[in-house]
């Protein structure tokens, strides 16, 4: 049997049925390390001050934010190819939970910028890109709930969201071009090893990553489980209308 | 208990309280809407097993 | 020439409506789908024109080769009755609008806009397209309703004349337009049920 | 595909209403702005090339939902959709006729409309370019919107928010090249990216918008 056996409504409720709790657990265990630790028990940056915890949020929860739209783009393509109804529904369910982590992004980075740069707000390309990114999830979600047939919502969507993610990196260049920003380079470089952090900051960062992660899947898990029910509910529902 | 945050305490303690809060916001939603769909599905299985089919 | 469908299911959005149908039909035939609202003619239709895929079944003939006409008239009011049937034929690739304009009695008509037709003389010119597409197979969709009992045969003769030189339909209407050689369908027993409905969301396990 | 054209074409211009109304609001737009900011030329000047971008760029939101909406409501777009012509060209046709009914008058009331806003006269010249090289593609962008939204009943205010995200280069793009211009710099890189842009909207989006037809066809 291969991974697609877990596409199918039925399979897919029995095993996340018992992967829930545990995976739950281990979510909260780790956001609460992460944070506690980073808020409780990191020394203040020398230049930042204490703004500088302000990173174990900003950080993960603008990875997830892309990680998300990522995510929902593997999954509308599965959608599309192969025509998982569980998978449309994972994007489905990862939408909102995306939605929050860019609006967390954007407030906290709001938060962190008026004392490091004077301003809550800089048209910054780093910024503008999680707006236009907010705006997409917005749009992304609008239309889920707007077209009635679920199986056409999926494949709008879908299109959407591969569209979106095109004119997403279109407009993260075209911000780039436009205005040159105040934004510090990334924190967590992985592709070059190098780190422009040290330890003491990123080892908490990391639990605080994983935890927003394990947070995220936890999240759609339980979002897929409710919209799994939610189209029975209909289908049940168009039947008893048929009968009577 | 809380650290000395320093001139920027406000700055801080408003990131840390609003990101929690919408988190919890969202985990509330997210299960109170499990809820409340799990409910009325289990509702719509027992009329479903009440009558059945007639097909 | 025949065309064929078997064990065919069409849905409408996320619900297969019916399942099970087949029929045969050869030129020259027509066939009558029969059934009550809300039976599925409708999405059957849809299905053969290539709308909707099917769930389920085979079909033997390409949509290509099949003109549908849906209860929708598709007119424009702020066009003349030449302008709409001159667009319908470069449309569908079509030199000469006359077999249309004679078959349904458009003459008169021609220079009158849409919006000034009355229902039925509207109902006459969506139909006189069908004989612009050049396709063998017709699904035509209620192509009776608000024609009075001369346009009707008007009509009968337009559909008889079609198969007369080697073309099909398939009609689903509620009233006897008298065709030769015409055979019916009832597609009530085929309405999808529990049993058949492949919704996977419906698996009893599923809880 | 040029009797689609022609027939989209007589449709605008006998129907009324579609095809002045983004010209209208323009020029409304045009108008209004300096009571908003005051009358001062220099502030005007600043603010110009930004102020008829964005007016440009909603005067053509407000006619996107009618591209496909009618043919939906009176079913002419099932009968295109099983006609011979290609959905993607259906799509591309319906596009263009949307540019020529919005994007290019458009274009041809920037110039005058930025004399009223006291745009520099340097920039005229990289504002009408820009215009025209962008507005083909807030046209097809549009109609892959309006393609999204063909079942829905409120699509309207869907549309512009599905659609303004994809604006978002072209606008930016646009703006630069008039700002650039304004400044009596050399504006042709910002203006050969939005080209750029254009192109690969009109070669790929009707694809997509002929994908989503089908889906709401379904």
């Amino acid at each position: 049997m291969s991974i697609w056996k877990y596409a199918n409504p039925t399979q897919f409720m029995r095993t996340t049925r018992w992967l829930l709790p545990w995976l739950s657990a281990l979510a909260i265990l780790s956001v609460g390390t992460g944070l506690i630790w980073g808020f409780f028990f990191t020394p203040d940056d020398f230049r930042q001050g204490s703004t500088v915890k302000i990173i174990y949020l900003h950080v993960p929860s603008a990875l997830m934010a892309i990680n998300a739209w990522l995510m929902m783009l593997v999954t509308s393509l599965i959608w599309l190819i192969r025509r998982h109804h569980v998978s449309a529904l994972l994007a489905r369910a990862a939408a909102p939970v995306g939605l929050v982590m860019t609006l967390i992004a954007l407030i906290t980075g709001g938060i962190w910028g008026q004392p490091m740069w004077g301003t809550y707000w800089a048209w910054d390309p780093r910024l503008t890109s999680f707006l236009i990114l907010f705006l997409f999830y917005l749009g992304y979600i609008a239309l889920w709930q707007a077209v009635e047939t679920q199986d056409t919502a999926a494949d709008l969507t879908s299109v959407l969201c591969l569209v979106g993610s095109v004119f997403a990196l279109l407009s993260r260049y075209a911000v780039n071009f436009w205005n040159q920003g105040l934004h510090q380079g990334t924190s967590v470089p992985v592709a070059t090893g190098g780190r422009t952090v040290s330890d003491v900051f990123f080892v908490p960062l990391l639990i605080s990553m994983a935890g927003f992660g394990l947070m995220f899947v936890v999240l759609v898990l339980l979002r897929t489980r409710t919209e799994i029910r939610a189209r029975r509910l209909q289908a049940l529902l168009a039947r008893e209308r048929a009968a009577s | 208990m809380i650290p000395d945050l320093g001139k920027y305490q406000g700055a801080v303690l408003s990131a840390y309280a609003i990101s929690l809060l919408l988190i919890t916001v969202t985990v509330a939603l997210s299960l109170w809407r499990a809820r409340v769909v799990k409910q009325q599905l289990n509702d719509a299985e027992a009329r479903a097993k009440q009558a059945p089919d007639t097909h | 020439m025949y065309y064929t469908a078997q064990h065919l299911a069409c849905a409408r959005g996320d619900r297969t409506v019916i399942s099970g149908v087949g029929f045969q039909l050869r030129s020259g035939q027509a066939l009558i789908l029969r059934g009550p609202n809300g039976s599925g003619k409708t999405t059957l239709l849809r299905c053969l024109a290539g709308l909707t895929p099917a769930v389920a079944g085979s079909i033997s003939f390409s949509p290509d080769e099949v003109a549908y006409a849906a209860h929708a008239d598709g007119l424009k009011a702020q066009m003349s009755v030449a302008e709409t049937l001159q667009f319908w034929a470069k449309v569908f690739g079509a030199r000469d609008v006359t077999p249309a304009i004679e078959g349904f009695a458009l003459e008169p008509l021609l220079n009158r806009r849409v919006h000034t037709l009355s229902a039925g003389q509207k109902r006459r010119l969506s139909l006189s397209r069908l004989v612009l597409t050049g396709r063998k197979l017709w699904a035509l969709d209620e192509p009776t309703v608000s024609l009075d009992m001369q346009a009707v045969a008007q009509f009968a003769g337009a559909v008889t004349t079609h198969l007369t030189q080697g073309g099909a339909a398939i009609i689903a209407t509620h009233i006897d337009l008298g065709l030769p050689e015409a055979e019916q369908l009832d597609i009530t027993p085929f309405r999808a049920t529990a049993q058949t409905d492949t919704d996977p969301f419906l698996d009893e396990a599923l809880l | 595909m040029i009797a689609l054209l022609r027939r989209d074409l007589l449709l605008a211009v006998r129907a009324g209403g579609g095809f002045g109304l983004g010209l209208a609001f323009f020029l409304i737009l045009c108008v209004l702005v300096p009571f908003g900011v005051g009358p001062a030329p220099a502030t005007l000047a600043k603010i110009a090339p930004g102020i008829l971008w964005v007016g440009a760029l909603l005067a053509c939101l407000l006619s996107l939902d009618r591209i496909f909406q009618l043919d939906a409501e009176d079913g002419t777009l099932d009968l295109l959709a099983t006609s011979p012509l290609p959905l993607e060209g259906s799509a591309s046709v319906k596009a263009l006729a949307h540019w020529l009914t919005t994007g290019l008058p458009l274009t041809l009331a920037a110039a005058p409309l930025g004399l009223l806003l006291n745009l520099p006269a340097q920039a005229t010249p990289w504002l009408v370019a820009g215009l025209a090289l962008g507005t083909p593609a807030l046209s097809v962008i549009g109609t892959f919107g309006a393609a999204l939204t063909v079942g829905l009943k409120r699509g309207g205010l869907l549309i512009s928010l599905l659609v303004l995200p994809l604006y978002m280069p072209t606008l930016l793009f646009g703006a630069e090249a008039a700002r650039r211009g304004a400044e009596g710099l050399d504006a042709t890189t910002p203006l050969f990216l939005m080209a750029g842009i254009t192109a690969g909207t009109i070669a790929l989006m009707p694809f997509a918008s002929a994908a989503a037809l089908r889906m709401n066809l379904r």
